[in-house]
């Protein structure tokens, strides 16, 4: 039982599933039905679910957003998509303040069962306005539950168990997985709680999520080959955060560089990076270093934009220098 | 004046709601003197007439979404009394074990879904709310209270197109006090007739007197009628008037004592009263009963209140999520 | 089919920038197909008669705020095509450096505010700026340009507030070409005349046939002469289409072949060159000699962003701030 | 030329200066006017300058956010005063996708010379929705400059400067800090690139900002009287952020407890972890610790709300574990 699948494919099947198990569950949002998505995601699950469950929404993010809350304290199992993370700033106050707020501020009476579906990230020159990465911000808010799934098996698993659990979980699609192809093999991305060594290694971790991932995993082989072996953990769980894996990891390896996406100042990065020097300051042989976007809004033309992100080659050289020992 | 159309029985029920808000909301403001209530505290005195003849028109199924001016919502829904005030005075007995306080009462036992803090806050989720009832089959709808300051707000919006373009089963209640802080109503909107606004989207509208508990009370009970028999949402602009200030922190600044006092002699409680003893359905002996049983209710009340316990401050993380298992 | 009532320069003219548009749009299809210009890019084609009818009723003082569906806004505005391509190709000749490419073309020559790919984030900025022009005592008014989609966004209903209480000098021209992405207006909006919600705001409103260059140009003069008078803000709503899709990803699905082709009968170039062919005020040749002139300004435009160099990658961080004495 | 000045007076005076000095500042927002701002910081204003320049809007945050980056744009110089922070996240879009982005994606040819002043942070039972700190968010963000003054000098003198800043500068006002008085001596807080020593010292650097420097002063004091000499440093600029100020000092003094009252996952004090992590590590004595908000939307009750918070009690017990070498 094993298939070859994009995560885009991925993604609709867990849909499709989330679909046909629970009768409680919709999909709402921008286009998501007869467009079938603006990435293409939902493609099909109109004709198969029809209008009610694979609901095209007006462009409101604040007001579906916050019917997604409303439907889900109703009774509604809704899987509300925001096409891209930008977009998302139009809908943070229902998130924050109602969404997350909503369990703890009414005694533990209400819950809010609902899944949000984003895009996020850079990488296809589409510019200032959409190509942002805010995960920290979501991950900085209690009450919500942040995921990255940043493989296919991730995609395909993860959704199931947000879509079951009765708190607000918000998923996180880098825009430039959605082709990435593999072999798909079921049940090992259901937990929803751990993150994960993606490649064991003895000299460095890095430590990273979602859209990184793979020019992380590239940066590893690069490294490797040069006969440095870095492990290598995928976070997975932005919110509540699974600091064990990495902690565990640092311990051994002595040494950390985080690569994400966000801006460098106030970027998820920082935040392990805290957690590091909190926990595991004693077996640090070396700073922890971050690798992140360039402060700056993202341009369009295309050597601006990879000049903007994190790219395999500064990833190798900030390890090697983590490696030798120089500070950055 | 015509008479109050409704048995003894209704009609005293009516006259006790109000009586009950009245009287609720000023041992609050007694209560915030000497601060035992905290925080924002936002009076609906002068308004009573619109949460009791509203909310009569509603049934047991029914989900109610409100603002921070809710107390009286919350205690003609049903929330008892002591477990409001309690809650504002942060007690672990309050209906959210003190951690939502005057702005944040929320009842599971009555789907009473807040008090929210956010103007037109409220909005969206009610017309989430509507759009699961009709998903899931059920008969409810839903009744979505705000006030016309929240008509700016693109939540407002959003919130009245969605539910319309559905046909959603919403009862939006514009609560037009003509204030919102210290804006008046010609000062934030270009169109100062709501109903209008709200046949812009389709939607059917219909202005009413808020200061009569008998029109509001016919009015919502036909418009919850129409919305119930699935001819999607409905919209009423009840007129109505604060006659306290914002909060408690509003020196009051931006109206007229006048203007307050031409209101107050359309006081919903003595004008139904008037109308009662006028028609021979109500006595002032009757009227004084009332006055003693919700003395009695409410000194009972702010007993349970203080004696209530405090939530352990180690508690403070519970229900940050559902714990494992729960839900 | 009633006379143009132009001359045949000021006629001329309105041809010839419909088919910069048309052609332009066309040479950037095929420039997307080469990966000369990446990201998402939105064509213009069947619409021109907006941008074009609407624009030369602007004057040099005013300003113009647009959507990520903007070239042809841009072109009709002056910004020279060679500046908008070089954008397009990621230049540093580009008219913001290479950094906003097709989705954000900005010029403060000729007070070209963007480009804007926030559906909606351009209605109030365009209020802002028209404040701006009010309190400095400026003759000038905005042109704000937005798709029909962006009704439903509390933006839209926050800015029409504004604009209309505060009587500000903008005229909203809302580009409804029925479809936003993939939803149609009546999958979207509970009220299908936009005129009406536009109206909701105390705002005049007027519908206007989008393909006839002429009925646009007049619309848009008069509104525009009214706004500019001081009248307050007005809304044209400008029923278009557009015959290709969304964007270049878009598979074009959710309308039919039959649709579009009863669109393109009414196209806005033809029908303009038909009449004036038709009463005598231009012959094939004066056409062909347009066509000629576009196709020149337009090769010499390709070479041009071919030949600009890049941004070096080393002025990235160059003005996310202003630099210390700049402004 | 010295007088005693509440933060909110110095606020006032700070508003009547940049109205007197300069006719395009106009002050626009929810009840500045005729109510005279929710926390009678425009108090009187409206009658000086009149309802063009003293413009209450109607409650849409995106909208009038959003006017004020257009009136930038055309020429005026808004300051524009939302209510809360947590109302802030309505108006987020126009904030974050325009006015940040507008220089850097215009090539250099548009700026937003515009002031957003709002109120933050808890302390007043106002609860969930009226409580937060999102200080960390804003700083997040090229483009934006934000500034936290937490002194009546700062209050006073960081808003002029602001005013004439070419890009959108951001001022958060803790609610708690309002009443708070001092006497003022003029020019002192005229700077709005630096942070600032607020107490000398040599055994810790505790570095906090806005409405957490009185708590940190007073565990200072606490911690000076059993024989620890903590140096305090206030940040008042977020972004740029002035490192220079607290790596100095941790330099010196080898440890270092940063006090904020944002949540702690994500914070900023995450944030100055790291700088001090990538620049100082081998200066360090200890890991550097955090004293922040409990993860919990805020709480209305008294005693739940300051469990919450980060108290005096709480930053010299940390502070003094810190100079024992414990970890945390
Ligand atoms: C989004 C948001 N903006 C501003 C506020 C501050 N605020 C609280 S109540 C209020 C007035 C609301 O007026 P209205 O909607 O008419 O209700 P009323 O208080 O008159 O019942 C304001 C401005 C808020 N709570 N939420
Ligand atoms: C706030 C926001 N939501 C969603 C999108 C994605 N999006 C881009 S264009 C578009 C359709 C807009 O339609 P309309 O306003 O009618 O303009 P048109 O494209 O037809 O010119 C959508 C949904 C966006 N850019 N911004
Ligand atoms: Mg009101
Ligand atoms: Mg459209």
């Amino acid at each position: 039982m094993s298939a070859r699948l994009s995560y885009r494919e991925a993604m609709r099947e867990a849909l499709r599933e989330a679909l046909l198990r629970d009768s409680r569950v919709l999909l709402m949002g921008e286009d998501v039905g007869m467009y079938g998505g603006s990435y293409a995601v939902s493609k099909g699950l109109l004709a198969e679910f029809g209008p009610e469950r694979i609901r095209d929404t007006p462009l409101s993010e604040l007001g579906f957003v916050g019917a997604g809350i409303g439907a889900a304290l109703g009774g509604l199992r809704p899987i509300v998509e925001i096409m891209t993370v930008n977009f998302s700033l139009l809908a943070l106050d229902p998130l924050v303040n109602s969404a997350a707020a909503m369990r703890h501020m009414s005694g533990g009476q209400f819950h809010v069962p609902m899944v949000v579906r984003m895009a996020t990230g850079a990488g296809r020159q589409l510019a200032a306005q959409h190509s942002h990465s805010l995960e920290g911000w979501y991950a900085h808010v209690p009450g919500l539950k942040v995921l990255a799934p940043a493989t296919v098996e991730d995609a395909r698993d993860m959704l199931w168990p947000a879509v079951q659990d009765p708190d607000p979980v918000v998923i996180f699609e880098h825009a430039q997985l959605y082709n990435l192809e593999a072999q798909y093999r079921p049940g090992s991305g259901a937990d929803i709680t751990h993150g994960r060594v993606r490649r064991p290694g003895r000299d460095l971790t890095l430590i990273t999520f979602g859209g990184s991932l793979p020019a992380t995993l590239q940066a590893a082989e690069t490294l490797a080959a040069a006969g440095i072996e870095p492990e290598v953990v995928d976070l997975r769980v932005l919110r509540p955060l699974d600091e064990a894996v990495f902690l565990e990891s640092v311990r051994r390896t002595h040494r950390a560089l985080i690569v994400e996406e966000e801006w460098r100042s106030g970027g998820f990065a920082a935040e392990i990076t805290a957690r590091i020097m909190e926990q595991a300051f004693f077996d640090l042989d070396a700073p922890v270093q971050r690798v992140c976007s360039a402060e700056v809004p993202i341009p369009y033309a295309k050597h601006l934009e990879e000049a903007a992100l994190p790219q395999p080659a500064a990833i190798v050289a900030a390890a090697r220098r983590l490696v030798r020992g120089e500070a950055a | 004046m015509t008479d109050v159309p409704y048995s003894r029985e209704f009609a005293l029920d009516l006259v006790r709601e109000m009586l009950r808000i009245r009287r609720f909301e000023e041992i609050c403001a007694e209560l915030y003197g000497t601060m035992k209530i905290r925080g924002f505290l936002h009076l609906y005195i002068g308004e009573e007439a619109v949460a009791v003849g509203v909310l009569r028109a509603a049934q047991a199924k029914d989900a109610v979404v409100a603002t921070y001016r809710e107390h009286g919502h919350a205690l003609v829904r049903g929330i008892p009394a002591k477990v409001i005030l309690a809650e504002m005075f942060g007690k672990a007995s309050g209906c959210c074990r003190g951690r939502g306080g005057s702005m944040h009462l929320f009842d599971a036992a009555t789907r009473f879904h807040g008090g929210n803090a956010i103007v037109g806050g409220g909005l969206p989720i009610a017309t989430g709310l509507a759009l699961a009832e009709r998903m899931l089959a059920r008969q409810g709808i839903v009744f979505c209270f705000f006030g016309e300051g929240a008509v700016a707000e693109g939540a407002f919006h959003e919130s009245m197109n969605l539910a319309a373009l559905w046909r959603l089963p919403v009862l939006f209640c514009c609560e037009n006090n003509l204030y919102a802080m210290g804006t008046s109503l010609a000062r934030s909107e270009s169109q100062t007739d709501l109903c209008v606004k709200a046949g812009s989207y389709g939607m059917a509208a219909q202005p009413v007197d808020g200061m009569d508990v008998v029109a509001v009370h016919e009015a919502a009970k036909s418009a919850a009628e129409a919305v119930r028999a699935g001819g999607g949402p409905r919209f009423l602009e009840l007129r109505t008037y604060r006659y306290r200030a914002h909060s408690m922190f509003d020196p009051d600044l931006y109206r007229s004592k006048e203007e307050i006092e031409a209101w107050k002699k359309r006081g919903p409680l003595h004008g139904l009263t008037g109308r009662l003893k006028a028609q021979g359905s109500m006595s002032e002996e009757d009227f004084q009963r009332l006055e003693a049983e919700v003395r009695a209710e409410f000194e009972e009340a702010v007993a349970f209140a203080e004696a209530a316990p405090l939530e352990p401050a180690a508690d403070l993380l519970r229900d940050v999520y559902t714990p494992a298992g729960g839900a």
